[in-house]
């Protein structure tokens, strides 16, 4: 079987096996967002100003919460040696395992998003452009992202260092994909974010494979 | 036999044989359509006398009947709550099989009252507040009780082993069970665009007998539902425990128990 | 019957009644939402019931099989 | 200091199985953990249908070897020759060369028939799946787990892994095999088993390194063994 | 040695010995918050009136963040089974981690919120009542999280079931503790929500110990 | 179906040591894992100076026998009786048990003796810690790792790692051990020390329940030896 696509069924297989693996990052993508209006001054008017911001890092804070165990138990029962020595291109299964992540974080939470928007009372035009964002947007981060979990995986409390490591790394996709939803709000255009956001994802698409293969073989031994 | 102690024996023997899932099923059995039963007239009654009867709210017209359905259940989302924490605390004190049962059992039927709370409120909402949603105390803390039921569902689903997964779901619900006082007093707490305190108010209901009736009969109808629906589904739970045991594989060749 | 003939709502025929003074969507979803819960808490459970009973079954059948073919 | 005792007693390749003979040597390999020299200038060569018996104290640099062979570390000097090339360059020798060590690479939550197909799935080249699948249950029986495919790795017992994990050599084609302590855990019978999986693979022309604590003398793979002893070095 | 001293000193060993351990929840809880000010308008007034409520929640995912592998080395390694046939009263112990736990997460991130504050502008005499919400919080927090970690330790992925579990108990600590900063916007008394914090703290010091021990009790077989 | 084939020898109990006599008993313990019934109505009996070696194949249950034991698991069934106490209910009785098993507390992070002296601590009431660190140095020197007493547990290799998880006992005064496969990846040395120390401990009128693929029969502990054997129950 192509490596792609067999580590991304395997990717995907362990995600079912783990029940609720699949609506974890969903949910915790919604009370994160959902935090928000209990620490806040109940205003509407307010709510819907932050509302785009809040559902951005929201999306962010999900993916990398949900990064973190993504080399974890691959390393501690030794799936990662068995990788490393394998002839098969460890770029290309990274790839296949950071895409299956993607679709069970990324993907959903952007689809979900719409609902989040209206708690938050953002008027419909919007919602279709942080739909578009987030779209584009979070792919990259969970390419970006796993560079940071290879990179940290045979430490004790990685997640936290993989926030540091990570997130200023993610802060030109939050500020393209965020400031697109307050131009929006001013009725400006957003074409020249979506294009920056498609080629960041270009970029990571290409690059943060050999990144994370790079990063395992750094951190292995 | 003085009467105390024969309802002490009266209750043990329940106990013990509520206690086996076999005793439970065969008693269960008899037990389930007489909940529905009750449920099917009462809350019958209480839709007659809410939506024929009942006359019109001088404030809000006819959209207050909707009270009729957003107050049981709310009630509901709570009491089973209770239901879950108590059994599960049973549970895990006298190791009782049953009990865990009642527990896992429950969630659903608890979180699709929350979910129905939330849903039949924000519907009243729109005329009353004029908008679906607040982020107001009895709000939220309602949507918390949503995502605790979830919480309680994910952990039982999330376990491998059986034995495990009870004991773990039991324990969180005995933990959020702090949710339910909030829930109840977040109206008197914080300043609330919710409904005060208003049927078991200090110097008794505000509400005239004409709304209260129905009222009454659909929680009481409301609250032999949620035992109907839970024995149904906890049938369920114990023939999947249960079926590698020599009474399960009986009844499912047919014979009786 | 026209009319619902009660202390409190005389006279009212039943197109006003599905009116609902106005408040008929309100009302309605509300009422219905509810009522299509409470039967799923019915029904599934009873059509569960019978598929659990039916896969034991099979289960037992495919036991008593291995049983036989076995030496 | 790195001695070889050649134990080595007879070879009986069987070159209709396996043609091209395999042949794996080590040139001048050297291992510092920390700030200690485990071993240096160590040399080894071993052909088809010969197992090195890797022996040595406990923390003697054993692991450390093997894992220098199976490519997950680096000799700081010397190369690794595989079929005369270098083997760290060679794409078929990690085709060729499967590592199994204390870490099993088994996943907690697939069960034990999952966990062996996806390791089939990585090598193989054979699409037909009843084939496959044939050759799962075939593995799995012949270390006698069959009863716990359906077992999640987490429920079976420490020794029922251990099977598992050394069920995937049965399921690839590898030629050499890396064991490190393959027989920890395992009950006699099973000891057995894996000693005569092991012949049956050195008689079809594979190579076999290991580990193993106890003497091998009784074992049926004493028979195709070579020794290499690795010694405490003296400070340095 | 006291049992309570015992733990705590060799969690706090551990965490020392883990460099970076010591400053990540820390970085993690300035780089959350951080992330806001990226992803709203840039106006100050926005930033001021939100701030309050952003340092709530970033402390509360910090919090989160670190709880995840609390428990996790300890499961790995049979350090718990240990615990468990251990003769020394379990809660305390657990009572120790925790408390340790919380003197390099929430002790620290709340000394360190009033320097977040001049960041978003908060006029000083509400950065006390800030500090001090956090400092009579950060620990409930704490103690509140490490049931869920408890509940979660076997399980993979269980960081985001975690957050699931325990989000929900975190709420009423969220609401007391950023209502109080709203409140004193308004120049209104904070005491008595001063008063709820202190005493959801001292519910937590006495219960949670038990139930983290029982919740380990139940998971570890 | 369990069987106690009684291959115990002599007892030599050195009753000035350890004055009171220790008794371990069980009457009636079962476990079920998952569907699997592993043993039902199992009974033994063992007092100071014996060792109770559980036999059985891989999955047969020894393990989850050594477990209820230890009270990390409980038995459906049954009781556990310590000096003829509930040993459940019974705090002194888990005072005395030590457990090491495959997973072995020890903290990557810390150095060899630093994991040794926190299990010092939990245990000891004797507050000099002069006397303390000369007792981790001679435990590590017994185990011949004291050149490893700075290197972190990570760093250890997998033999070093077991010789200081059973190092452990000796810093601590336990009476019963539990030991579950001790010998596991120990060299030969390691080997006859460990039963030494076993020997030694049962003479001083401790007791031991271990588990072990291997014969006992040429070890020094086989004079104290009762066997417990585990067998594979019919299917129900
Ligand atoms: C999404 C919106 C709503 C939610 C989540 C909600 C939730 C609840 C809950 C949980 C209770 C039970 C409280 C207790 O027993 O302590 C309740 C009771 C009640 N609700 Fe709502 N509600 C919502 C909207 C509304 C609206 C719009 C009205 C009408 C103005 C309303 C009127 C009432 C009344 C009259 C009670 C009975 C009060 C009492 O006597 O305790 N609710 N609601
Ligand atoms: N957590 C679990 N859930 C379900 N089944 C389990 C679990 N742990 C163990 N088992 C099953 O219980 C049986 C006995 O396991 P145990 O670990 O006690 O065996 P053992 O005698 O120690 O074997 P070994 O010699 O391989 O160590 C095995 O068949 C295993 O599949
Ligand atoms: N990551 C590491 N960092 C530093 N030193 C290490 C590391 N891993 C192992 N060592 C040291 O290297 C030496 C050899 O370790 P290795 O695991 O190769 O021994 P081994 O021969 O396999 O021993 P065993 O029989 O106990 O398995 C040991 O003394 C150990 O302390
Ligand atoms: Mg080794
Ligand atoms: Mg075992």
């Amino acid at each position: 079987m192509n490596t792609l696509t067999l580590y991304f069924r395997r990717e995907w297989q362990l995600m079912f096996r783990n029940t609720s693996s699949l609506i974890q990052p969903l949910t915790f993508f919604i009370i994160i967002a959902l935090l928000f209006p209990f620490s806040l001054p109940a205003e509407n008017a307010l709510l819907q100003r932050i509302g785009g911001g809040v559902i951005w890092v929201s999306a962010v804070l999900a993916t990398l919460l949900s990064l973190e165990s993504m080399f974890h138990s691959d390393y501690h029962d030794g799936t990662l040696e068995q990788m490393l020595i394998h002839p098969r291109s460890l770029p290309l299964a990274m790839l296949g395992k950071a895409l299956a992540h993607w679709t069970a974080t990324g993907l959903v939470l952007s689809l979900f998003s719409p609902v989040l928007c209206l708690t938050f009372n953002i008027p419909s035009d919007q919602i279709w452009v942080l739909f578009a964002g987030l779209l584009l947007g979070t792919p990259s981060l969970t390419l970006i992202g796993a560079i940071g979990a290879a990179l940290t995986v045979t430490l004790r409390r990685g997640g936290v260092l993989i926030a540091i490591i990570i997130l200023p790394l993610y802060i030109p996709i939050l500020i393209f994909g965020a400031g697109m939803l307050t131009q929006a709000t001013q009725g400006l255009d957003v074409t020249s974010q979506l294009y920056a956001l498609a080629a960041i994802l270009t970029l990571a698409l290409t690059l943060s494979p050999f990144a994370i293969a790079g990063a395992l073989r750094v951190t292995i031994n | 036999m003085n009467p105390f102690t024969s309802i002490w024996t009266f209750l043990s023997t329940t106990y013990h044989r509520l206690g086996s899932p076999r005793e439970f099923y065969r008693i269960s059995r008899y037990v389930t359509p007489v909940f529905g039963f009750l449920f099917l007239t009462l809350s019958a009654l209480g839709a007659y006398f809410g939506l024929f009867v009942a006359p019109a709210d001088y404030q809000q017209g006819d959209a207050f009947r909707i009270l009729f359905v957003h107050v049981p259940v709310a009630w509901m989302s709570l009491f089973v709550y209770v239901v879950m924490a108590v059994a599960g605390a049973i549970g895990l004190i006298w190791r009782m099989k049953m009990a865990f049962v009642v527990t896992i059992c429950s969630a659903p039927i608890g979180a699709a009252f929350t979910a129905l709370a939330l849903l039949t409120g924000s519907i009243w909402g729109k005329p009353i507040w004029g908008t679906y949603w607040v982020w107001d105390a009895r709000l939220t803390s309602e949507l918390i009780l949503l995502f605790l039921y979830f919480g309680i569902m994910a952990v039982y689903y999330a376990f491998e082993e059986r034995k495990t997964a009870e004991k773990a779901a039991a324990l969180l619900s005995v933990v959020g069970v702090v949710i339910v006082p909030i829930i109840h007093y977040s109206v008197e707490w914080w300043s609330s665009l919710h409904q005060g305190v208003t049927v078991f108010a200090e110097g008794g209901p505000k509400m005239p007998p004409s709304m209260l009736l129905p009222l009454a009969f659909m929680a009481v109808g409301f609250m032999f539902f949620y035992g109907y629906a839970l024995f149904l589904t906890m049938r369920n739970r114990v023939l999947i425990n249960e079926r590698k045991s020599k009474w399960v594989r009986a009844l499912a060749m047919g014979e009786s128990i | 019957m026209g009319s619902c003939i009660s202390n409190g709502r005389i006279n009212m025929n039943w197109a006003e009644f599905f009116n609902m003074g106005g408040y008929a969507f309100e009302v309605w979803t509300s009422w219905g939402l509810t009522l299509l819960v409470l039967l799923w808490f019915v029904i599934i459970p009873k059509h569960r019931n019978a598929r659990i009973k039916h896969e034991i079954k099979r289960q037992i059948a495919r036991e008593t099989r291995l049983e036989n073919t076995a030496p | 200091m790195v001695l070889i005792n050649s134990v080595f007693c007879k070879t009986k390749v069987n070159l209709t199985l396996m043609p091209s003979t395999q042949a794996i040597s080590a040139k001048n390999l050297s291992c510092t953990r920390g700030d200690k020299l485990l071993f240096e200038n160590l040399n080894f060569s071993i052909v088809s249908g010969e197992c090195l018996h890797v022996t040595g104290e406990n923390g003697s640099g054993k692991t450390s070897l093997l894992r220098i062979i199976a490519g997950i570390n680096r000799s700081e000097t010397g190369e690794l020759v595989w079929n005369n090339e270098n083997a760290l360059v060679n794409l078929s020798f990690f085709a060729a060369c499967a590592y199994i060590a204390h870490k099993d690479g088994l996943k907690n939550e697939l069960t034990a028939i999952e966990n062996l197909r996806y390791y089939q799935q990585l090598e193989s080249n054979n699409s037909n799946s009843d084939q496959n699948e044939e050759a799962l249950d075939e593995a799995l029986d012949r270390l006698k787990i069959l009863q716990c495919a359906d077992l999640s790795a987490q429920q079976l017992s420490f020794g029922q892994r251990r099977r598992l994990a050394f069920a995937r050599l049965l399921v690839s084609n590898f030629s050499l095999w890396i064991l490190d302590e393959p027989f920890t855990g395992i009950d006699k019978n099973g000891r057995a088993l894996i000693e005569e999986l092991c012949v049956e693979h050195l008689e079809k022309g594979g190579v076999i390194i290991l580990t193993h604590h106890q003497s091998l003398i009784d074992s049926p793979i004493n028979a195709y063994r070579k020794e290499l002893k690795l010694s405490e070095l003296d400070g340095s």
